[in-house]
């Protein structure tokens, strides 16, 4: 069983890494922070995993904490950054 | 009867008084006032004790080290703390008349966290406890510098900011390795435990270069002149006086705590770097065209005196660098509120342009001269028994070159002394509107040159405070 | 080597990779996100080593440490962030002057 | 699984090096900044591993959510005030 | 902004400064190397006088307990960040809000459960990871949720209210620790039958506090209608 919650966190870990290249290539801000908010949560989606099989029910609540923040920054993201550039083009 | 733990005080009472001035902003000044009286005080208190007693030992918490944290009160630090407590007094009292009440408002809280943060540094002994202290120190010097404003100041801050926080990270990858290496953080623990290891050698490599960086040695002093120099004048006297030394006095603690058995090439480059400081800060210092630039140049040069005590090693090279350490922030508090009184009169600072402000504000420039004998070290000033001791420590230990370096700093301190002197006495070639600088201002500067002078002519009192706690060893009594 | 030793030299590598990056880039917000890196690596290091012992707890006081210092970290980076602001309205540009003072 | 927690091991920091390096040095500011918010819930998952959980919830919390908030939301006014002041340089240039 | 990738270094300059660096982290590599193979850490203390810690999580005992002094002063940093924060000037609030319901359905809905959250990790930081800071944070978040979701500013809390709610943390510790050198004669030092509702009361107020500061620094300067206007 935990071979296959490892093998499993492992496997999330490399699809983080490969969602990397949308970070480094997506064409426009908001694709860069989508492919951030999607690290955020396969990350959450490992640490239930390790919750599970390292028996350590404390990393849910990592998890947890994950989650709520990723909101923030794709709050601070939209509110910031979007305003923005929608004033740019609306405004001329 | 219960003894009053001093030591717990001098770092209480600041910090209370800065969270009171932050809620009661429009009673800064009357509230910080009071602090700082207290806090005098708290140092004479710990004083009495110290000197009845001997060092002093305070397990906060109740858990002693190495679990917990020690505060630790011996010679050294009790000198540190006095001279902050003196120079604090005097920076209270000018800024009263400095800060318009806005700025007062920003001001006093973060100065009296700054003085929080000296009074834990200089009562600390452990080592992650440092690490905090020097951050809050720092982050609070960077607040006070950028309160000045404008282009200069702002760029300066910055600098200052990313600098001391580099030299921050420094020192704690030592903590770690320190740490990891030995299983504590307690400085005398580790000096019981420490033993020469690659480890040591990295930790003492990483720890040394933060705090040389933190405190301006050549050639690390880059950021010093912009932030001394653009910072408002109280600040600049704090930095130049107290900020810089903190760190020097870290250095020194694990210098003779902890590293003592890595041996003297360490040394002999702290003493090259040193007499570097002392040559290139002077020469820097006569070439600048505005005062403030030149007092903040000439604390690199003497900051660089302090080092010279590290190839010598004795106990009395390193007694005649702390006494140097002493009557400089003194002397260079005077200094840089002197430079303030002329900004505020003249409205510049440009050397050429100080129009005979020696007859028109005797006061300042009597407290800018008389600091400037200590700076120069001449008698009977403290600078000169500093250089005095350092002086016989190096002829002591045959090594004479070292006193070649103190005749030539002290040629060049004095030509730039008086190069300020005699201008202020000239008429110059452009008059200005001049406006007035409040009497506390003005005496406040005074205060702190008599001070200098005076730890020349009471040298005995100093160094006998000095063997307590034995920090320099016993030995060779001088 | 165990993993601790592993996880203690990326650390080292965090920290010079830091200091490599905050002398060289002229931006002031790369030298935060610079200075930010190099204190993960710092207390990577400190953790990492705390758990050399295999099989064993862990030493939590390394772990306080670290905590402290997270909240130093993003209280600096506070700061600067702000300063940052400040110096690019007043002179433009987010970075620092060549030279130091006129 | 000895080998799988070493693969895992070297994988994180391999991952943890390379966003360090590409945060610092990718020319795009923006960009930086996400790759650095990914660094540090990468470093949260290095604080689960080493058995830190208490680091890990602090690092979830400050170091990727709040500091990329922090950063974010710099990023955004840097760049409000540098088109302010190109705008005042425009207007300048035109009257 | 595309300008910030370049550096105004020559190469010659980044190449040595490289070989340098390479230098000092193999040293430095090389030094973590000859370490002792067994960790020599203070885990045996630590555990020796978890019993009378008044908690159960020994990086909560250790932070608020045994060395509960650096975390003193380290919530004195998180306050003179602020302050300097707050002397660089005032905060530009939002010059144009419009209203947007995703985001205000999405704010309402998060914030009221990351405050939540956060009393979860203080009170679960007694005896499982968790504790002040992390609560604190979370709370900074929800913090800052609010702020940026709000259609108004909260103009009348940002006087006197604002600054109770900074001062919290740092005050309440520091009476604790006052109290305590003057009832059971040390400085922080808490007697064990109280230990555990002291370290619970003083987290509960530097949580408040953390979050508060934490959401005032992501406002970047001084509230508009603060005490200095």
């Amino acid at each position: 069983m935990d071979i296959f919650y490892s093998g499993m966190a492992l496997f999330l870990l490399m699809t983080l890494i490969a969602g990397l290249w949308r970070v480094l290539h997506g064409p426009t801000p908001a694709d860069r922070m989508l492919a951030a908010q999607l690290f955020g949560t396969t990350a959450v989606a490992s640490l239930l995993l390790l919750a599970q099989a390292l028996d350590k029910p404390h990393l849910r609540d990592v998890a947890l904490v994950f989650a709520l923040l990723a909101a923030v920054t794709a709050v601070a993201f939209i509110r910031r950054a979007w305003t923005v550039w929608e004033e740019e083009e609306g405004d001329e | 009867m219960r003894q009053i733990p001093w030591e717990v005080m001098l770092i209480m009472l600041p910090l209370t008084g800065a969270m009171a001035c932050f809620f009661w902003p429009r009673r800064a000044i009357t509230l910080g006032l009071i602090t700082a009286l207290g806090v005098v005080v708290c140092v004479a208190g710990l004083g009495w004790r110290v000197l009845e007693q001997g060092a002093q030992r305070y397990a906060v918490g109740g858990w002693n080290a190495p679990l917990g944290i020690d505060l630790y009160a011996d010679g050294l630090s009790l000198l540190m703390l006095m001279v902050t407590a003196v120079v604090g007094l005097g920076i209270s009292v000018y800024s009263i008349g400095y800060f318009e009440r806005r700025q007062a408002a920003h001001f006093w809280p973060l100065w009296l966290f700054l003085w929080t943060a000296l009074n834990a540094l200089f009562l600390s002994a452990d080592i992650f406890n440092l690490y905090v202290t020097l951050e809050l120190l720092g982050l609070a010097a960077v607040a006070l510098v950028a309160l000045a404003g404008g282009a200069n100041a702002l760029t300066a801050a910055m600098r200052y900011l990313l600098v001391s926080l580099l030299a921050s990270l420094c020192y704690l990858l030592g903590v770690a390795l320190l740490y990891h290496n030995f299983g504590s953080v307690d400085i005398a623990i580790l000096a019981q435990r420490v033993e020469l290891s690659p480890a040591v050698w990295a930790a003492m490599g990483l720890m040394s270069a933060g705090l040389l960086l933190k405190s301006a040695l050549f050639p690390l002093h880059f950021w010093l002149p912009p932030a001394h120099a653009s910072a408002p004048a109280p600040v600049s006297a704090l930095l130049s006086a107290l900020v810089v030394k903190a760190s020097f006095y870290i250095l020194l603690r694990l210098w003779l705590e902890i590293f003592p058995p890595a041996g003297a090439a360490p040394g002999q480059l702290f003493g090259v770097l040193g007499s570097a400081a002392v040559l290139w800060g002077g020469i820097q210092a006569l070439r600048q065209t505005r005062l403030k630039l030149l007092i903040a140049y000439s604390t690199v040069a003497q900051l660089g005196y302090l080092f010279l005590a590290f190839p010598l090693a004795s106990s009395v090279a390193w007694k005649g660098s702390l006494y140097l350490l002493l009557s400089h922030a003194l002397a260079k508090a005077a200094m840089f509120m002197a430079a303030g009184n002329i900004l505020r009169f003249c409205g510049h600072d440009r050397i050429v342009g100080l129009d005979r402000v020696a007859q028109r504000l005797p006061v300042t420039m009597t407290a800018f001269a008389l600091a400037g004998v200590s700076i120069i070290g001449l008698p009977p000033s403290g600078g000169f028994i500093g250089k005095w001791m350092l002086l016989e420590a190096a002829l002591r230990a045959g090594q004479w070159w070292w006193v070649i370096i103190l005749i030539l700093g002290g040629l060049l301190a004095g030509a730039y002394v008086f190069k300020v002197i005699g201008y202020a006495f000239t008429r110059a070639g452009v008059l200005r509107q001049t406006s007035r600088v409040p009497m506390t201002m003005e005496w406040a500067a005074l205060a702190m040159a008599l001070a200098a002078l005076l730890l020349g002519l009471v040298a005995l009192w100093p160094l006998s405070l000095m063997e307590i706690g034995l920090p320099f060893g016993g030995g060779d009594a001088g | 080597m165990s993993s601790a030793l592993l996880y203690a030299l990326a650390g080292v590598s965090l920290f010079t990779l830091g200091l490599y990056a905050l002398i060289v880039h002229a931006h002031l917000l790369r030298k935060i996100l610079a200075i930010n890196v190099m204190g993960s690596g710092v207390f990577l290091v400190l953790v990492a080593l705390g758990g050399r012992t295999t099989g064993a707890e862990p030493d939590p006081v390394p772990h306080a440490m670290v905590i402290t210092g997270i909240v130093v970290a993003i209280s600096a980076t506070a700061l600067a962030l702000a300063l940052v602001l400040r110096v690019q309205a007043a002179t433009g540009r987010a970075e620092l002057p060549e030279e130091p003072l006129e | 699984m000895i080998v799988l927690q070493w693969v895992f091991d070297i994988m994180m920091l391999f991952a943890l090096l390379w966003l360090a390096w590409r945060a610092l040095s990718s020319p795009d500011l923006f960009t930086a900044i996400v790759l650095f918010i990914a660094f540090g819930l990468v470093m949260s998952l290095a604080w689960v591993r080493l058995d830190a959980p208490d680091v890990a919830l602090a690092e979830a919390a400050i170091g990727a959510g709040l500091t990329g908030a922090l950063l974010l939301s710099a990023l955004a006014r840097l760049n409000d005030l540098a088109d302010i002041t190109h705008d005042r340089h425009k207007s300048a240039a035109g009257e | 902004m595309s300008a910030a990738g370049r550096s105004r270094h020559s190469p010659a300059f980044r190449w040595g400064l490289l070989l340098l660096l390479l230098t000092v982290a193999g040293g430095l590599g090389y030094a973590l190397l000859t370490l002792p193979d067994q960790a020599v850490g203070l885990s045996e203390q630590v555990s020796a006088n978890m019993a009378t810690s008044g908690v159960q999580n020994p990086v909560t005992a250790v932070l608020i307990n045994f060395r509960g002094y650096d975390t003193l002063l380290e919530m004195a940093v998180l306050l003179v960040a602020l302050l300097g924060v707050w002397s660089l000037g005032s905060a530009e609030v939002h010059r144009r809000i419009d209203p947007q319901p995703v985001l205000s359905l999405l704010v309402g809905g998060l914030a009221p459960l990351m405050i939540l959250m956060a009393g979860y990790l203080l009170w679960v930081g007694a005896n499982a990871p968790g504790g002040a800071f992390q609560a604190g944070s979370v709370l900074a978040a929800a913090g800052i949720l609010l702020l940026l979701s709000s259609k108004r500013f909260p103009v009348r809390l940002m006087g006197w209210p604002l600054r109770i709610g900074l001062l919290l943390g740092l005050g309440t510790f520091t009476a604790v620790g006052m109290t305590l050198l003057f009832v059971s004669g040390g400085f922080l030092q808490y007697p064990s039958n109280l230990a555990g509702a002291l370290i619970l009361f003083i987290e509960a107020a530097a949580t408040l506090s953390i979050g508060v500061t934490l959401a005032a620094l992501f406002l970047g300067g001084r509230p508009q209608a603060g005490p200095y206007r």
